[in-house]
């Protein structure tokens, strides 16, 4: 499961620090211990950064790197699909051969695919993606309350 | 790097492991398992699997009541367990064994039980209740829940730097208020061995119950309920060779007699109407519904091993193994050790952290050798808080396990720290 | 005497039997076991005992949180037989099974946390509990305890002459402040089995909760929970060829989620420290400890067992097997069933008396012969009380039984009667 | 287990029926729902009487008339030391064979020998000896307090 590319960016993690956000979660996986701070800033309904502090495996770490490379910059919808083929690859039980499309989508994030056949661990790499979900719900539903106040 | 040094008292783990047809196994295509998770649960040798097998093969039936032959052999199995069991631990009476599905069942039981439970016993909002910061889940959470729901005050000690019970301000937590004192006796993550008669003898002098937690101990050293002088205490089948779903509670029997039951139904009552019920004299009373008769049956084989072997026998090899491992791991680099550094008063179990490597990726680059063992929290997260530390790697031996399965542990070690290097 | 006409929908009972090696026991000396104490607990095939066996040589591990290959193993064999369970009484979410030691365990479960729960569940002074006069013990004594302890009244439907439940004065017993309906499917000592929909519509107009004991059911007959409509459901390994020590409660999700855990430890807990903890979604925050990991996957094998014979199938051979019992049985001079007459809405346990000799040597004389069956009150004293008898002999039956053990039952009655005659 | 002796004393009990006492116990052994009401009559230390009426199985039944037998007209130590000797033989699983000294004391009762094997019935066999052990207890502790009165 260790793919060099996990062990890259668990070494040299890509957009780490806490920077300026609009919505500013804390996650934790409570069976190990493995916890994250992140913060998503957007411009409408681009994402304008990701930054993150944590600590934890080096799965929670790389997937945390893997996530500010792959979602800074994007527009939301696209980011939404990118976050669904990840949540697809990591619930596969080792099932999904990632094919062009899929890679297409994930780049570096197909590294992940051999963590899938591990539950324990499934978590970790989740664990940066479900701080994105919920931060960005918090910072829209922030703007949406605003927008409408 | 193999051993350099022989070490005094081990067993004849060749012939041991024999009997254990899960050693055997490869993992990962090729890999020889290196088993060292038996703080988690130990493994199962084929005299108590034959056991089990036969009681379903031979003798299965519902216990009690029975008139039919089947019923009565169950029966016999059943209750001879218990003798076993009573005879294993020194027990006065074999009354005062009660055969439970876990350890974690035989602590809430008795905090339930004193929960409900008529003066002098009951805890209320008046009373105080005292554990340690060392626990076991499963020795925190039923306190927390018979606080919350009786207003009762929860207290702990604390913990020193080198993994070792506080007990320097001893008088003070443990008050005239305290009704319940309940401690490891030997702690699965730090590996600690606490001293009983300090605590039990504060205890007694405010007339508090002392409630011991021995699941790590029962199944690595002689136990003696008597000696121990505690009220009551609670260990695992699992984990001493036996099966899984069967633990004991061991309480003395004035106690088993005042206090109220626990669980409702079946075999623990002496007559029962619409309007009301009594109950049976213990261990019956707090043994609701069909016991979980095989597993008994299972445990009391586990017992005959052990008790073959000879406990004493099974400590001194563990505390030799020990004595190694902790020396052995103290020389890997950037290794820590969470829990006591040195082999005295310490059990076969052992927490370190290695640089800043998560245990996680510890656990499972170790795995990829074939090394099992266990990383997390152990189901003892205040002890990771306490250090300040997400999780351990723990390592954790049985009468099993041999010097060179240390060896491959250190090795398994060096290789995790150029892999994450 | 022996059977004369053919019955229909019997089992292939000799092939079935190869796999029931406790089934070619022979008793005292030379008698062939006639085991119809099936009520009490049923026996185990070859493949349950086989899967146990597996499990234990192959991938014991303590489950969850581990990454070594061991713990993966036996977590995914844990969980899967929560699988299994689910698909076999059709629930809607795996997550709604939990595994507990036994029926009444389960039972228990769900009268502590109604104790325990927020409006507008909790169960207080203010408020009625319905049971039936025809509940096993495990069904009553823990509702009387719950009252006993939060002062509610305990209120109970009658039972006709003939063995079936009085529910005529249903909207008495059940009214505005009944919290929770709790019943028996299917009787262990009468056979009825019980009308549903009257009851559940009821309760559901009152806003009342409803558990149903199906502990006699899931082994005999299709279950299928979503169409009970009822909010939990409790059975219990040991009588459907599952090993001891492992029982099932099954809840309505949302229950699960709002209702306070009951035991705490490891496993059922998100985070833990000193001063508070955070509890796990269900099923794991009903499952504190390590729970009979080994039971529940010889629980699934057995699901697997039944599944593969299919249950309605083992549902027809039981009742072409109760009609032929209940009508031979008729024909025993002085023999009087206790509980309905006829193989309607009735399951495969016959209780009796035989003129005035006790249960007791009933069921020693036939004993004699080789058949088990059971005496006494069979955990349902309120039934005997009600029926103004000491206590009853049962004869059970499972997919394994023939008319030809029929038979032997009845004339072992016949020698009965002359022994004592 | 079901002896000839056994068998004759529960067809033909002797003794059976309640007549005046000193005391009256009513013991119910649970299991199984045999009840027992009995009453003695001591005439000094001299038992003037057992009598009892009861339900239950042939063993509960045929242990009653049993004891009627043995115990009335005897002193208390003599009965003490029968009932000793009688509950020796119930607990011993079945390991005890009943020597001519012991078939002196318990006489008929020596066919119980049997039961003891099994453990379901041994409390049968026990139930109206303990009845009369505690209405023993009652009549005495009476007419001791009644002397010191
Ligand atoms: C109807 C009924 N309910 C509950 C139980 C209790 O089951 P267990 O003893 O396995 O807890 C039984 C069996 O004894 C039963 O027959
Ligand atoms: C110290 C200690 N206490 C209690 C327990 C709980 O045992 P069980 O999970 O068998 O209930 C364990 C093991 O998990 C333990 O190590």
């Amino acid at each position: 499961m260790y793919q060099d590319v996990i062990l890259d960016h668990y070494k040299h993690p890509h957009g780490r620090g806490l920077r300026d956000g609009d919505a500013e979660v804390h996650h934790v996986n409570p069976t190990c211990g493995d916890e994250i701070t992140l913060r998503v800033r957007y411009e409408g309904s681009r994402i304008a950064d990701v930054s993150y502090e944590g600590q934890g495996c080096s799965i929670s770490q790389a997937s945390a790197s893997v996530l500010n490379d792959l979602l800074v910059g994007k527009d939301l919808a696209d980011a939404q699909k990118i976050q669904g083929t990840f949540l697809e690859l990591m619930q596969s039980k080792g099932q999904v051969e990632p094919d062009d499309a899929m890679e297409e989508v994930l780049e570096d994030a197909v590294a992940f695919a051999g963590v899938s056949k591990y539950p324990a661990r499934v978590k970790c790499a989740l664990l940066s993606w479900m701080a994105w979900k919920d931060a960005t719900a918090q910072a829209l539903g922030e703007s949406a309350r605003k927008e409408t106040a | 790097m193999t051993q350099t040094r022989e070490l005094h008292g081990l067993l004849d783990t060749e012939a041991i492991r024999k009997d254990f047809p899960v050693l055997d196994r490869l993992v990962h295509d090729d890999r020889r398992l290196v088993y060292l998770d038996n703080a988690a649960t130990s493994q199962t040798p084929r005299q108590v699997l034959d056991t089990i097998t036969e009681y379903y093969e031979r003798h299965n039936a519902n216990v009690h009541r029975g008139v039919h032959v089947l019923a009565e052999e169950a029966t016999a199995l059943y209750e001879g367990a218990r003798d076993k069991v009573a005879s294993f631990i020194n027990a006065p009476s074999r009354d005062e064994v009660i055969f439970t599905k876990n350890a974690s069942e035989s602590l809430n039981l008795v905090a339930n039980m004193l929960g409900w439970a008529d003066e002098p016993y009951r805890v209320d909002s008046d009373t105080e209740i005292v554990i340690t910061e060392m626990e076991h889940h499963s020795n925190i959470v039923p306190w927390q829940l018979l606080a919350q729901r009786t207003g009762a005050k929860l207290k702990w000690f604390g913990l020193t730097d080198d993994g070792r019970l506080d007990l320097s301000d001893i008088d003070k937590v443990i008050t005239e208020k305290t009704k319940i004192v309940s401690f490891v006796l030997v702690s699965n993550i730090l590996g600690t061995h606490n001293p009983v008669e300090e605590i039990v003898r504060r205890a007694q002098e405010v007339g508090a119950l002392v409630m011991i937690d021995a699941s790590q101990a029962a199944p690595h050293m002689p136990l003696d309920v008597q000696a121990l002088q505690a009220d009551f205490v609670a260990f695992t089948g699992h984990k001493m060779l036996g099966p899984t779903g069967i633990g004991v509670l061991w309480g003395r029997q004035e106690l088993l007699e005042d206090l109220p039951p626990f669980l409702g139904g079946g075999e623990m009552i002496e007559t029962v109407s619409m309007n009301s019920s009594t109950y049976a004299p213990a261990p019956h009373k707090f043994e609701a519904g069909t016991p979980p008769i095989a597993e008994a049956v299972g445990l009391g084989a586990a017992v005959d091993y052990l008790t073959a072997i000879g406990m004493d026998n099974v400590f001194a090899h563990e505390r030799a193994l020990t004595a190694y491992a902790v020396e052995r791991l103290l020389q890997v680099p950037d290794l820590r050790l969470i829990g006591p550094t040195t082999a005295e008063e310490r059990g076969a179990a052992i927490s370190f952290t290695l640089g800043d490597i998560h245990p996680h990726d510890v656990g499972q680059v170790l795995d990829e050798q074939g090394i099992a063992v266990r990383v997390g929290h152990h189901c003892a997260r205040p002890v990771c808080l306490r250090y300040g530390i997400p999780a351990t790697t723990r390592a954790s031996f049985y009468l099993y396990s041999t010097p060179a399965e240390v060896d491959a542990l250190v090795d398994g070690l060096e290789h995790v720290r150029n892999f994450f290097g």
